[in-house]
């Protein structure tokens, strides 16, 4: 029993609560044991059978996802339940990655479960902590047939989760450069845009460090993927002197988005799905890709410790790699899908509807922003891995330009 | 009169707007206050004495009339520049300041050099005794201490006139007593003009050079105490001012008949009010002389009150006279309740109200 | 005198401007409550619509969302002021053991970063194994608004003469009697004044919630999930009618004031 | 019971902080002496380094957080004062009504607040846009992402909290102790100077309390409404916390600046000529 827990429970005298000093050495006691390491080496093949062998169906499924991620009438799950008879919780509870890790961290460190069956997590630090330290569930590989088949091959072989072992992806995004055509007249192609003294005080760059130490070393003719330590220093002093030389307005987060369409700022590291929905509204946006290269990231769906129902969970994860699922699902976010054949569908789609449907749906289906080319894929590249140390090297590097 | 007045007001009219209707507090009242005068306005709360007082101090701006100090026109000059101080009811001590503070207040507002501050200040905490308390905070003090400074810090600016509202109203009798006393003697003392400002008739008639009666907005009567106590104006005043039996009825040939008996009012005729003070009855068996005024009644209640006695005699009208008997040989009543008597006074003790 | 109510008037004016200040980014999510936008993004005019107003109950997140937030904010703030108008009390009016002490966690209440607050708490609840839901969330909302209900309704303690809760014992109230007849009706502005606060503070908060929220939501929280793929306009509607009964209110509050006197 | 009488009264909230506030803070206090990494572990090993390296590293934040925090505590100040001054003197009977006005826009989201700053202060927006095409501003005139935007969002986020406890002070301020002070020949100017504001000073401290503190400490609005030198030391905790896992970092940072906001709240008390310092801050 914890000291707080036996605290709370034994009978105390009045003296006793005065004691605020008993009670802190309670709070070290509880300290001492809060943040124990526990990284843990891969699960052996074995291990993972056998855990799916002890697992069993059990009807429902609660969906952890970001706000907007899902047609308000909830149809792809509504279908799922119809199919499958499993019901469903779905709830909007991840807001930011650093957070939504930042509050999952202590619970899975203090082996409860975090209440959900599915999490959506970006690919990047807070993703690879979540495998390192032993949090997610690895996936059955043999209850995966509809990902096995409608999944682009892309999405298969990402470098932060080698052979789908912990997850899937949910949908994906390209970060590039987003400029407002109403200010910037010139095409622009180039990362060394960014760079311009001609747009000074009118550059957003991200906040950060990957993405942004991402496109230093892009400018730099680096692959962020091989990158060594070295080059994030050259990557770091690029865009120092971008910085000190005023180009840069402002690190941002999300709000790059409208800042940008306002035209606060002319052009900006941007992701593609935020640039989409702008173009939609008539915002006089446009989102490009790189010559030199952009990155690519995805949103992934995994199972985390100590999940309840992880079969239902699988189950629902793979359910959405049917096509037309997954089509309904892209025409409401109007992100990049990992499953190529939704193009299709939405332009079968297109073709029997009418009006601004139609019109709405044909942007779409054209949009390199939602179906890039091979060309636009031969250019992306994925984020740097990192390991813990290197991390430790990595963030204080672009921290040290993006907080100054 | 030769001397400069102190205080005019002349046909003031204090008005307030509440809620699209217009209240009168005061209706239209003129004073002319010497220097050197011990001057009060007395009436029942809401008669408007204190927005009187206020407009003399400059925290009201009349509605119509104006304000004369010492001759000058000060209707629309702002308080902090009229050579009059107030002694606040609740005396509206700084909380954060010390006695010493407090006191020194106004002068260091007119910029008066540090050492006569120093002089003035330890002077006057002096005269009210508080010499040695000039550290204490007002919330450390007695009610009659906190009253001494309010008076201290008013009068060691040396004001034309001193304004006091309602000062020992919170403070028990025998220190409002004593601070009576001392009052008058602090007024003979440093000679200036004091305007006081209370309820209590018997304050006003210990203390007044002269007194303002007001009722309603209006001033009654003005006069001194003894004018006012023995003359009274109207019949509100006869009523405020001490004890009255007031009796009414139809005079004819200088003789009015009541129920069981007659008051002489010479030179009277037609509709009267005529008041009698309780003292100058006098309470018997017999049938008195001619030549008093009489009446019969029984006695419904006697109250022994020390130095008299208090009796209230029920007439065959019903209604009720009081009358004080000294007890002057020794304490026995002349009647017991329930007893008839004859009251009798004599006919100049009857006074006709407004003659 | 008149020069005097020349600058009252100037500073009644000053006080409006301050709170059209204060209220002009409401005046701007009104206005965008009634945009007729197309797309999920709503930061251009593209024409009126009162649609929003219809369908404002058609995302139940949002609605369950808000329905939480006022729900928290009511009891987080009653049991604040509850507790912090006692503590308060004791600290403006009795000497007693541990004032310093307690002075100085006031103190440190109001200091803690809200992040550090809410990840210690967390942990505190983890360790505990106490479930995060609505509950852990008014205990926290409790925690960090306490201090400023506890500040202003001392403030007002400390100045308030014994003599009159003398007076009413004397007059035979019992103790209850006496806080709440006389006692309270004095400290009322500053309860008052730290009830807002503390419910202004509820409602507001995102920080502290998003760690101790388990997996309910509030307002602030669906809101910020929402910034990344655009807010929809019903939000702008609840925020115009959260504000609309808050005027609401206000006006009836001066209407009453206005008869009673 | 008369003695006990305070012990209860206290009792329910000192419940709630030790458990709530101390024990956690204990925690934080540990930790801050850790090292280690949050894939490996941490271990108590008394770093106290752990301080001196986090204040080393990030001193110029926290310094441009107490000037941040003290220049909006002051606009607060100035803003506010005259407003809390006219509700407690001459709104009458209509006081709830003004002060429940002025905290209104703050029953509604932080978020929805800033995201319609944005749109307001926007460089070419409804305002700033009008002006700029009338010629009345120069073309690259913006407000966001500057000092004076972060400053001044702190104003505007924090200025209830300084107007109350400056209202609550005046509003037992009795009309009557004014007067006096003008009957002693003191003007308006001298009455207020005199009177008015050594009486309301408690509130001025609670009001400063409640808002130099929190501002200081809030990375809200640098993150919203800065630029790229505006990072405040509560966005520096909030990236070693979660982003970088760095918990001891994160938790000596913010003992340092608790510890620094303690000595500034006694240094100012000392100045108001406060003995104790304590019992003000509570005041």
């Amino acid at each position: 029993m914890n000291p707080l827990m036996r605290g709370m429970t034994q009978p105390r005298t009045r003296r006793d609560v005065f004691r605020l000093t008993g009670l802190s050495a309670a709070g070290l006691a509880l300290a001492a044991c809060g943040v124990q390491g526990q990284k843990v080496a891969p699960p052996k093949a074995d291990a993972v059978a056998d855990y799916w062998a002890k697992q069993t169906k059990n009807g429902k499924v609660v969906f952890a996802n970001w706000p907007e991620y899902m047609p308000e009438d909830k149809g792809p799950l509504e279908r799922f339940k119809k199919d499958t008879g499993i019901s469903y919780e779905y709830k909007e509870v991840i807001q930011e990655n650093a957070e939504f890790f930042g509050k999952a961290d202590p619970v899975l460190r203090a082996g409860q479960p975090l209440g959900y069956d599915i999490v959506v997590m970006t690919n990047g630090i807070q993703l690879q902590h979540m495998i390192e330290l032993g949090y997610v569930v690895a996936l059955d590989q043999s209850k995966l047939p509809n990902f096995q088949a409608n999944a682009g091959q892309k999405y298969k072989e990402r470098a932060y989760d080698p052979g789908n072992k912990y997850t899937i992806p949910y949908t994906s995004g390209v970060t590039g450069i987003a400029y407002n055509t109403e200010y910037v007249k010139d095409d622009i192609t180039s990362i060394e845009s960014l760079f311009d003294a001609k747009y000074k005080g009118r550059v957003g760059m991200m906040s950060d460090a990957q993405e942004i130490g991402n496109f230093g070393m892009i400018a730099l003719g680096i692959d962020p993927e091989k990158s060594t330590e070295a080059d994030w220093k050259k990557a770091g002093e690029k865009l120092k002197a971008q910085r000190d030389a005023g180009i840069v307005r402002k690190y941002y987060d999300q709000s790059y988005i409208d800042a940008v369409s306002k035209g606060d700022i002319w052009l900006t590291m941007a992701w593609s799905g935020d640039v989409f929905q702008r173009q939609l509204a008539g915002e006089p946006v446009k989102f490009i890709v790189p010559e030199e290269g952009g990155t690519i990231w995805t949103d992934n769906m995994l199972i985390p410790k100590g999940a309840a129902n992880p079969v239902d969970a699988l189950m629902l994860m793979d359910y959405l790699y049917q096509p037309a699922v997954a089509a309904e699902l892209d025409e409401f976010i109007q992100f990049v899908t990992p499953v190529p054949a939704v193009q299709d569908l939405l332009r079968e789609k297109a073709g029997t509807a009418k009006g601004a449907a139609k019109k709405a749906l044909e942007e779409m289906v054209d949009s390199p922003l939602m179906f890039p080319t091979e060309a636009d894929y031969a250019k992306l590249r994925s984020y740097t891995q990192l390991t813990t140390q290197q991390e430790q090297v990595f963030n204080p590097i672009f921290q040290s330009i993006t907080q100054a | 009169m030769t001397e400069l007045s102190a205080i005019e007001l002349e046909d003031v009219v204090k008005e307030y707007h509440s809620h699209g209707e217009v209240v009168q507090a005061v209706k239209g009242v003129t004073l002319d206050i010497p220097e050197g005068e011990f001057f009060s306005l007395l009436g029942p709360s809401g008669c408007g004495k204190t927005t009187t007082m206020r407009m003399i101090a400059g925290f009201e701006a009349p509605s119509k009339g104006l304000v004369r100090l010492l001759g000058q026109d000060v209707t629309n000059v702002p308080p902090n520049k009229r050579d009059v101080n107030m002694v606040f009811q609740s005396y509206a001590l700084f909380p954060h300041m010390s006695v010493w503070d407090n006191v020194a207040f106004g002068l260091k507002q007119r910029k008066t050099p540090q050492e006569e501050v120093k002089r003035r200040v330890g002077e006057m905490l002096e005269i009210v005794d508080l010499a040695g308390r000039e550290k204490r905070m007002p919330r450390q003090m007695s009610g009659g201490q906190q009253q001494r400074v309010a008076l201290a810090r008013a009068l060691v600016n040396r004001p034309r006139a001193l304004l006091l509202d309602e000062p020992l109203g919170a403070l028990d009798l025998k220190l409002r007593q004593a601070m009576q006393i001392e009052l008058k003697r602090i007024q003979r003392e440093v000679g200036i003009t004091f305007v006081y400002v209370t309820h209590d008739q018997s304050e006003a008639l210990t203390m007044s050079d002269r007194i303002a009666v007001m009722n309603d907005g209006l001033v009654e009567q003005l006069g001194g105490p003894h004018e006012i106590y023995e003359r009274p104006a109207t019949a509100f005043v006869a009523g405020f001012i001490g004890t009255s039996n007031l009796l009414t009825g139809a005079a004819t040939g200088g003789e009015l008949k009541i129920a069981g008996g007659r008051v002489l009012v010479p030179g009277h005729d037609g509709e009267v009010t005529v008041t009698v003070r309780p003292e100058k009855i006098t309470i018997g068996t017999e049938e008195p002389a001619r030549e008093s005024s009489a009446v019969r009644g029984t006695v419904a209640e006697v109250v022994y009150l020390g130095t008299y006695n208090s009796y209230a005699v029920r007439l065959a009208d019903g209604a009720e006279m009081t009358v004080f008997q000294q007890n002057a040989h020794d304490a026995t009543a002349t009647a017991e309740r329930g007893d008839s008597v004859w009251l009798s006074w004599r006919a100049q003790h009857s006074y006709v109200i407004g003659s | 005198m008149r020069g005097a109510r020349f600058g009252d008037r100037l500073l009644h004016l000053y006080t409006w401007l301050v709170i059209v200040w204060l209220s002009s980014p409401i005046a701007v999510m009104i206005l965008f409550g009634f945009n007729d936008k197309r797309s999920k993004s709503n930061t251009t005019w593209q024409g009126f619509t009162l649609r929003w107003y219809g369908e404002l109950f058609d995302i139940p997140d949002l609605t369950v969302a808000l329905r939480n937030t006022l729900v928290i904010a009511l009891v987080s703030t009653v049991i604040t002021v509850v507790i912090g108008t006692m503590l308060g009390l004791a600290l403006g009016r009795h000497r007693f053991r541990g004032k310093g002490v307690t002075n100085f966690l006031v103190f440190a209440a109001i200091s803690t970063p809200e992040l550090v607050m809410g990840a210690s708490l967390l942990s505190l609840f983890v360790s505990g194994n106490v479930p995060r839901d609505a509950n852990t969330i008014i205990v926290s909302h409790v925690l960090f608004s306490l201090s400023f209900v506890v500040v202003t309704v001392r403030a007002r303690v400390v100045t308030l003469d014994p003599s009159l809760e003398e007076a009413a014992r004397d007059l035979g109230a019992t103790a209850w009697g006496t806080f709440r007849q006389v006692t309270l009706p004095a400290i009322m502005p500053g309860v008052l004044a730290g009830a807002m606060l503390s419910f202004a503070l509820s409602v507001d908060d995102y920080v502290v919630t998003s760690f101790v929220n388990g997996s309910t939501v509030t307002f602030p929280l669906w809101i910020v999930g929402a910034v990344k793929t655009g807010i929809p306009a019903q939000v702008n509607v609840m925020g115009t009618l959260i504000f609309g009964i808050g005027v609401l209110i206000a006006i009836a509050n001066a209407v009453a004031t206005r008869r009673r006197t | 019971m008369r003695r006990l009488t305070p012990y209860l009264l206290a009792l329910p909230s000192w419940m709630w902080l030790a458990i709530f506030l101390v024990v956690p803070m204990a925690a934080m206090a540990s930790v801050s002496l850790q090292t280690g990494n949050a894939i490996d572990g941490f271990a108590m090993t008394f770093s106290f380094s752990n301080y001196a390296d986090a204040i080393g590293a990030y001193s110029p934040q926290l310094l441009r957080s107490l000037l941040y925090g003290g220049l909006a505590t002051v606009a607060m100040l100035v803003i506010g004062y005259p407003v809390a001054y006219w509700i407690a003197f001459k709104a009458g009977h209509r006081k709830s009504v003004y002060l429940f006005l002025l905290l209104l826009p703050f029953f509604v989201s932080f978020v929805l607040r800033t995201i319609s700053w944005n749109f307001l202060l926007s460089d070419n927006g409804i305002l700033f846009g009008t002006l700029k095409d009338w010629g009345l501003l120069p073309a690259d005139f913006h407000v966001l992402a500057t000092t004076f935007a972060v400053v001044g969002g702190l104003t505007y986020n924090f200025l209830p909290f300084m107007i109350l406890p400056i209202y609550v002070a005046l509003e037992r301020v009795d009309p009557r102790v004014v007067e006096a002070a003008q009957d002693l020949y003191a003007t308006r100017a001298a009455a207020f100077r005199r009177v008015v504001l050594p009486l309301s000073l408690p509130g001025v401290f609670a009001g400063v309390l409640m808002t130099f503190v929190p501002a200081t400490a809030d990375p809200i609005n640098a993150a919203i409404l800065g630029g790229t030198s505006n990072t405040m030391i509560g966005n520096i905790i909030q990236t070693e916390y979660l982003t970088n896992l760095d918990y001891p970092t994160a938790s000596a940072l913010s003992f340092t600046l608790m510890a620094v906001l303690l000595v500034g709240i006694f240094v100012y008390a000392r100045a108001l000529g406060t003995e104790n310092v304590l019992e003000a801050a509570a005041r």
